[in-house]
């Protein structure tokens, strides 16, 4: 058993170092998708800050530091300062529980390559993102501006709404794995079926995969979900009457959920840190993590590209579609999975 | 002793939020307060082990109902609370009767019960074993709740939609 | 019990008739509905000979059970029915005779509304009478005797829309509720007593009980509220007076249930607890007594009665009277017979006399018929069939079962000269009576008006003038006189011998009956045909009388009337007896009823608190719904008061 | 070590302020917020049970309240709506007649 001490230490290094790693991935999550975009309208995207404009987001980043934080008049001051701030610590928390890789031990002491690790993660991460919803809610209705409350509304309907689809296809894996341990749930993905094809949640659990993947995109408001922040029709939603580090705040609370989410199916969908192991030691500890950020890295590069290729919904049709296609389908896959797992018990 | 403090933290917040609640005066602040209670429960939960009924607190009550509350606030663009006085009763019978009550419940509570302590986890409700008792020892009334909410889903969508006037317009 | 012979089926089947026709009858053409009712009373009828040929070889007394009826601790009623020589004689009168009537009943009631209604009543009865006398046990036996009794009001307020009816159906239901009440007063004495109410229960635990001379006990005590009911049921002193207002109803309804079977019901249950009664001498007495009262009473009012129907119903009660006398006596055996061939000739003399009324139109006085004798021959021989039987004329049915009456009520251990001396004196005036009532429809001069010149009298049977009844009429009339005149040809003898296992089995068993009985055989020859000679000459005496008052000289009654002033008066006018119960019972009862039940206890107390209370209901929710402010703050406000009150009660409790 | 009283009184506190929201609060939906914290301090009580008795029937029971709790403010919610549609005011103070 540890001590206190080492306890508390290990855990302040672990956190400072996924922060670190999270927020720089934030970063280049924007730089990445500015130029997978432009180059899919055929431009160029960022190219003067450094090479192929890898020093862009260091430059935004002091661009909105120091840009006038404007207050407009008549905004609920005490939400109009908390909100962007809850929307970002919210988006920052579910890092915690992600393990990222097995354990490994570095001078003598066994750690996990994750902050914390609780055997009910994954609710974790749901009860987390979960909350996120009150950033953008309480973002559009302090601001006390017709299209930021039409964007809190509508963020906050279509949250709570496909929250329930994206939980409902996230039972099937539970089932299959019999766990909430984000741990466990990826090393029941370990092996292979057939011998060749990769044991992956994916496989079996393919509708709901898709499922996930819908309604990922709906939480994160992320195109072809984006309604909150629909810029033809709401200017930007709920952050309209940002500015500065503020909006910047919101800006990475919307990357880092799509970070997190891209994690979470990686582990749950994608047998998170399994691939093929080689080389020295030294590798064999690292690879798992890159075989981890490979996925992660395909899962936004996914995200960036239906961004350029799909229009947005209806309001109207992105509530249908949660609730009378999503919905059912989740619960179908549901009790298909329950089915065939009680047979096979 | 940790457990001691965490314990007392945690409940002072959510006193804290309880009070806040009472004294704020507009409904969305009460909500948000309502939710740093709600969290802090969640916490409290954890101390004494049922960390699955935590989680299942901040993903159904303050992830859900509550986003409902700022919903409807939200829509309703609710504003601050009048000071009406509508009420004597209110003052008359019912503050006191409820400080007399809770005063009661209290030292029975004080004099008859708890005098034993729970450890940090004291009863751990992993969800396995949870699920087991709602769908084998409390199958009817898991049911039965079921029905429970299959009528208000519907109940409130024909609660909420609005009046048969209002569409034909439409 | 060796056999089954369905018994249940006996009373069953009218049941079904009377269902059939109550429920559906609106329906049917009346061919349908007499089908139907003619169907059940006469199956039962054939099941009743079917089982008197069986009879020879039965075990007596047969009891059938059928189902358990009612138990509570030891006490139990069943469903059982009961079969002897007595419940034998009454089950072939009750079904006979009920047939017959059902026959004549569909010409008397052709052109009648409410047809179907009719013979359902009509079975109806039939099922509670049959229930009656074939109970097994007295509360079985109760509910046919209300059976009947409900059956007799519906039938004689049959007309219910006249007015006189539906009240003469009133009293019916009322009198007898009074004769009721001594009936259920005896059965509770019975249960506490005898913890049972089966007939041979009970006959066996008083057996043994030594007989109450000289001194009024249990058994005396319940042998006369018995005949409280016996007397009401069967019309005696003092409950007479419903009987006569009884002929509201259709005549055939009279024939059967006022003159043939229920009246006789009374008879056949002190019959039945004849055992009970030899115990009881008083009773005996008592019951022997208010026969004879009756006999001579109900005669002198029937002397002055006028209409038709109504000298026969007072005829009845005197005739029943007789029957008590027998009973009173203990010559069971005779009151039985007398009763069994009072049902042929009453029977037939209501059946001809409804047919006179239909001849005439409806007409019931008899001061205006008269001559009746040839115009419709058939009703005037039957009638006078009747007539010379009730007389007591021989070799005719009634002289016989009289006679026997009369002898008994003389020899018997517990008869008395006197008894004797007012049955001869009534049977002079029976005859007198009835040979009036003889002379003035059929002979002399027709005395109706205007009925002869105008077909439209009555409109319902007017095929103008004055016709003789349809054959489905006569035919029953016929058989009946038959009946009447052979009747009594099997002689008391025979049918005490046949009766003796009902009524002396049990006592000779008894010692306490030893001396009386085995000694009463013994008797002069010669003092009997004395007796005889004196009754008949008795009926002679009063056909000669009639003879020269109503036939020879017409003018005289009046002046006889005249001449007897304030006595005339008082018979016609039943000797006030109406009047009396109505200035001694009934209006103290209304006015108390009204004064001090209503006004005082209904309206002052009950009204009044139920109008308070409401009152006071009102007034408290007028001070209370100001709680009810509508305010959602205020009722949490109350439930959180309620709830502190509600928290310290229970730690009050909890701690005390 | 926390004595399970501690964590009963807890839950009564709040219970006592949902309460006493409720008799002070006029607005309809931070009413029905009271209606909330009186089942969380219930749920509380519940759980703080289960740990004395060591029985998870305990925690089952929190899970029906919250789904109760679910059920009833959808329904309330969608009430408290349709109140708003008629009367234009959250004021339980002016929603007091039964008709509109």
């Amino acid at each position: 058993m540890l001590s206190i001490e080492t306890f508390v230490a290990i855990s302040l290094i672990k956190t400072v170092i996924a922060l670190f790693v999270l927020l720089t991935a934030v970063a280049y999550t924007v730089w990445l998708e500015r130029k997978v975009v432009g180059h899919m309208q055929n431009r160029w995207g960022p190219t003067r800050v450094g090479p192929f404009g890898l020093l862009q987001p260091l430059a935004d980043g002091v661009k909105f530091m120091f840009k006038e934080d404007l207050i407009p008049p008549h905004v609920y001051k005490p939400l109009y300062i908390a909100a962007p701030m809850l929307a970002v610590v919210f988006a920052l928390t579910s890092i915690a529980v992600i393990p990222v890789g097995n354990s490994i031990s570095i001078g003598g002491i066994q750690t996990s390559l994750q902050i914390t690790d609780v055997n009910i993660g994954l609710l974790i991460i749901l009860g987390v993102t979960s909350l996120g919803v009150y950033g953008v809610a309480l973002a559009g209705w302090s601001s006390n501006s017709k299209y930021s409350l039409l964007g809190g509304l509508r963020a906050s309907a279509q949250m709570v709404s496909y929250e329930i689809a994206l939980g409902l296809s996230l039972v099937g894996v539970l089932i299959l794995s019999g766990s909430f341990s984000l741990r466990e749930i990826v090393d029941a993905q370990s092996g292979t079926y057939l011998g060749f094809i990769p044991r992956w949640n994916i496989f079996p659990q393919f509708i709901a995969f898709f499922i996930y993947l819908m309604a990922a995109y709906a939480e994160t408001n992320r195109i072809p979900f984006d309604l909150p922040e629909a810029e033809t029709e709401l200017v930007a939603g709920y952050h309209t009457e940002y500015s500065a580090m503020k909006f910047a705040m919101f800006f990475m609370a919307e990357y880092a959920n799509m970070i997190t989410v891209a994690c979470v199916a990686s582990l749950l969908f994608l047998g998170g840190w399994h691939g093929p192991l080689f080389g020295p030691p030294l590798l064999q500890a690292l690879l798992p993590l890159f075989w981890f950020g490979l996925r992660i890295f395909g899962f936004l590069f996914v995200y960036i590209w239906i961004r350029g290729t799909l229009p947005r919904f209806r309001y109207d049709q992105l509530m249908a579609f949660g609730w009378k296609f999503l919905l059912p389908l989740a619960i179908a896959n549901l009790v298909v999975t329950a089915f065939v797992v009680a047979i096979r018990s | 002793m940790l457990h001691l403090i965490l314990f007392l933290a945690f409940g002072v917040v959510c006193v804290a939020g309880a009070v806040n609640l009472l004294v704020q005066r507009h409904p969305i602040n009460s909500a948000l307060s309502l939710v740093v209670v709600m969290g802090s429960l969640a916490a409290e939960y954890l101390l004494l082990g049922a960390e699955f009924v935590a989680a299942v607190q901040v993903i159904v009550y303050a992830g859900a109902v509550m986003v409902l509350f700022v919903f409807v606030i939200m829509l309703l663009n609710a504003g601050e609370e009048e000071r009406t006085k509508g009420s004597r009763v209110a003052m008359i019978f019912g503050i006191p009767g409820m400080l007399v009550g809770s005063l009661l419940i209290t030292w029975v509570l004080l004099e008859h019960s708890g005098t034993q302590s729970v450890a940090v986890g004291a009863l751990p409700g992993p969800p396995k074993t949870l699920g087991w008792l709602l769908f084998h020892d409390y199958l009817l009334p898991f049911e039965v709740t079921s029905v429970l909410v299959l009528i208000a889903i519907i109940g409130a969508v024909v609660l909420a939609a609005p009046p048969e006037s209002a569409r034909r317009k439409d | 019990m060796t056999r089954n012979l369905h018994l249940w089926l006996i009373p069953v089947l009218p049941l079904i008739g009377a269902a059939v026709n109550g429920l559906f009858g609106k329906r049917f053409s009346r061919q349908t509905v007499v089908a139907i009712a003619l169907l059940f009373s006469g199956a039962a009828f054939a099941m009743a000979l079917w089982v008197a040929s069986q009879f020879s070889s039965l075990q007596t007394p047969h009891i059938e059970t059928f189902a358990a009826w009612l138990r509570a601790g030891d006490f139990h009623a069943d469903f059982a029915f009961f079969l002897d020589q007595l419940s034998l004689v009454m089950l072939l009168v009750v079904t006979g005779v009920g047939f017959l009537i059902h026959i004549y009943s569909v010409g008397y009631m052709w052109e009648e509304g409410g047809f179907y209604r009719f013979f359902a009543y009509l079975n109806l009865f039939m099922f509670f009478m049959l229930t009656l006398v074939l109970a097994s046990n007295y509360l079985l036996m109760f509910i046919g005797w209300e059976g009947v009794g409900l059956a007799s009001y519906l039938l004689i307020g049959f007309w219910f829309t006249k007015d006189s009816a539906a009240s003469a159906g009133k009293k019916a239901f009322i009198v007898n509720r009074i004769g009721d009440f001594g009936f259920l007063i005896a059965l509770f004495l019975m249960i506490q007593h005898f913890g049972s109410l089966d007939f041979v229960q009970v006959a066996q635990q008083v057996m043994p009980m030594s007989p109450e001379i000289g001194a009024a006990g249990l058994l005396t005590a319940i042998g006369l509220l018995l005949m409280v009911g016996a007397a009401g049921k069967s019309a005696q002193i003092p409950l007479y007076v419903w009987l006569p207002d009884a002929m509201e109803g259709p005549t055939p309804v009279s024939a059967l249930i006022h003159a043939a079977t229920m009246v006789t019901a009374g008879v056949y249950m002190v019959s039945r607890s004849h055992v009970i009664f030899e115990h009881a001498p008083i009773a005996m007495m008592v019951v022997a007594i208010i026969g004879t009262l009756t006999a001579l009473f109900a005669a002198t009012i029937g002397v002055c009665q006028t209409d038709v129907k109504k000298v026969l119903a007072y005829s009845t009660v005197s005739q029943l009277g007789y029957m008590f006398i027998g009973c009173g006596v203990g010559a069971f055996s005779a009151g039985i017979f007398h009763l069994m061939t009072h049902a042929f000739f009453k029977g037939l003399l209501f059946l001809a006399a409804g047919s006179v009324i239909h001849a005439v139109g409806g007409e019931q006085d008899m001061r205006k018929m008269g001559g009746l004798r040839t115009k419709i021959p058939w009703t005037f021989w039957t009638m006078t069939a009747g007539t010379f039987a009730i007389a007591g004329f021989p070799p005719l049915a009634g002289f016989f079962s009289k006679d026997a009456i009369l002898w008994k009520a003389y020899s018997s251990p517990y008869g008395n000269w006197v008894y004797w001396a007012i049955g001869v004196f009534t049977a002079f005036l029976t005859s007198f009576y009835m040979f009036r009532q003889w002379f003035l429809t059929f002979f002399g001069e027709y005395r109706g008006e205007e009925h002869l010149d105008d077909g439209h009298g009555h409109g319902g049977h007017g095929h103008g003038g004055i016709h003789e009844s349809p054959a489905v009429m006569l035919a029953p009339l016929v058989i009946l006189a038959v009946l009447s005149v052979c009747g009594g040809w099997i002689g008391s003898e025979r049918f005490d011998k046949f009766l003796a296992p009902v009524f002396h089995s049990q006592t000779a068993s008894s010692t306490a009956e030893g001396p009386s009985m085995p000694a009463e055989p013994r008797k002069e020859d010669s003092t009997e045909t004395l007796f005889t000679g004196i009754s008949v000459s008795a009926a002679l005496l009063g056909f000669l009388l009639a003879w020269q008052l109503y036939h020879r000289r017409p003018e005289l009654p009046q002046r006889i009337a005249a001449s007897l002033g304030g006595f005339y008066q008082a018979v016609v006018h039943k000797y006030y007896v109406d009047e009396i119960y109505a200035t001694v019972f009934v209006k103290p009862l209304i006015d108390g009823s009204t004064k001090l039940l209503w006004h005082g206890v209904d309206r002052d107390i009950i009204d009044a608190a139920v109008d308070d209370s409401a009152d006071g209901a009102r007034e408290v929710s007028d001070a209370v719904r100001h709680m009810q402010s509508g305010n959602i703050r205020s009722y949490a406000g109350w439930v959180a008061a309620g709830a502190a009150v509600v928290i310290f009660y229970m730690v009050w409790m909890g701690t005390r | 070590m926390v004595p399970v009283s501690y964590y009963l009184i807890l839950g009564g506190i709040l219970f006592a302020c949902g309460v006493a929201g409720f008799l002070i609060k006029r607005n309809l939906i931070t009413i029905f917020m009271s209606i909330e914290l009186m089942l969380n301090g219930v749920n509380l009580s519940f759980v703080a049970f289960a740990a004395q008795w060591q029985a998870l029937s305990g925690q089952v029971f929190v899970f029906f309240v919250m789904v109760v709790a679910a059920a009833e403010a959808a329904v309330g919610l969608a009430i408290i709506i349709a109140v708003y549609r008629t009367r234009e005011t959250l004021n339980v103070d002016q929603v007091n007649l039964l008709k509109l």
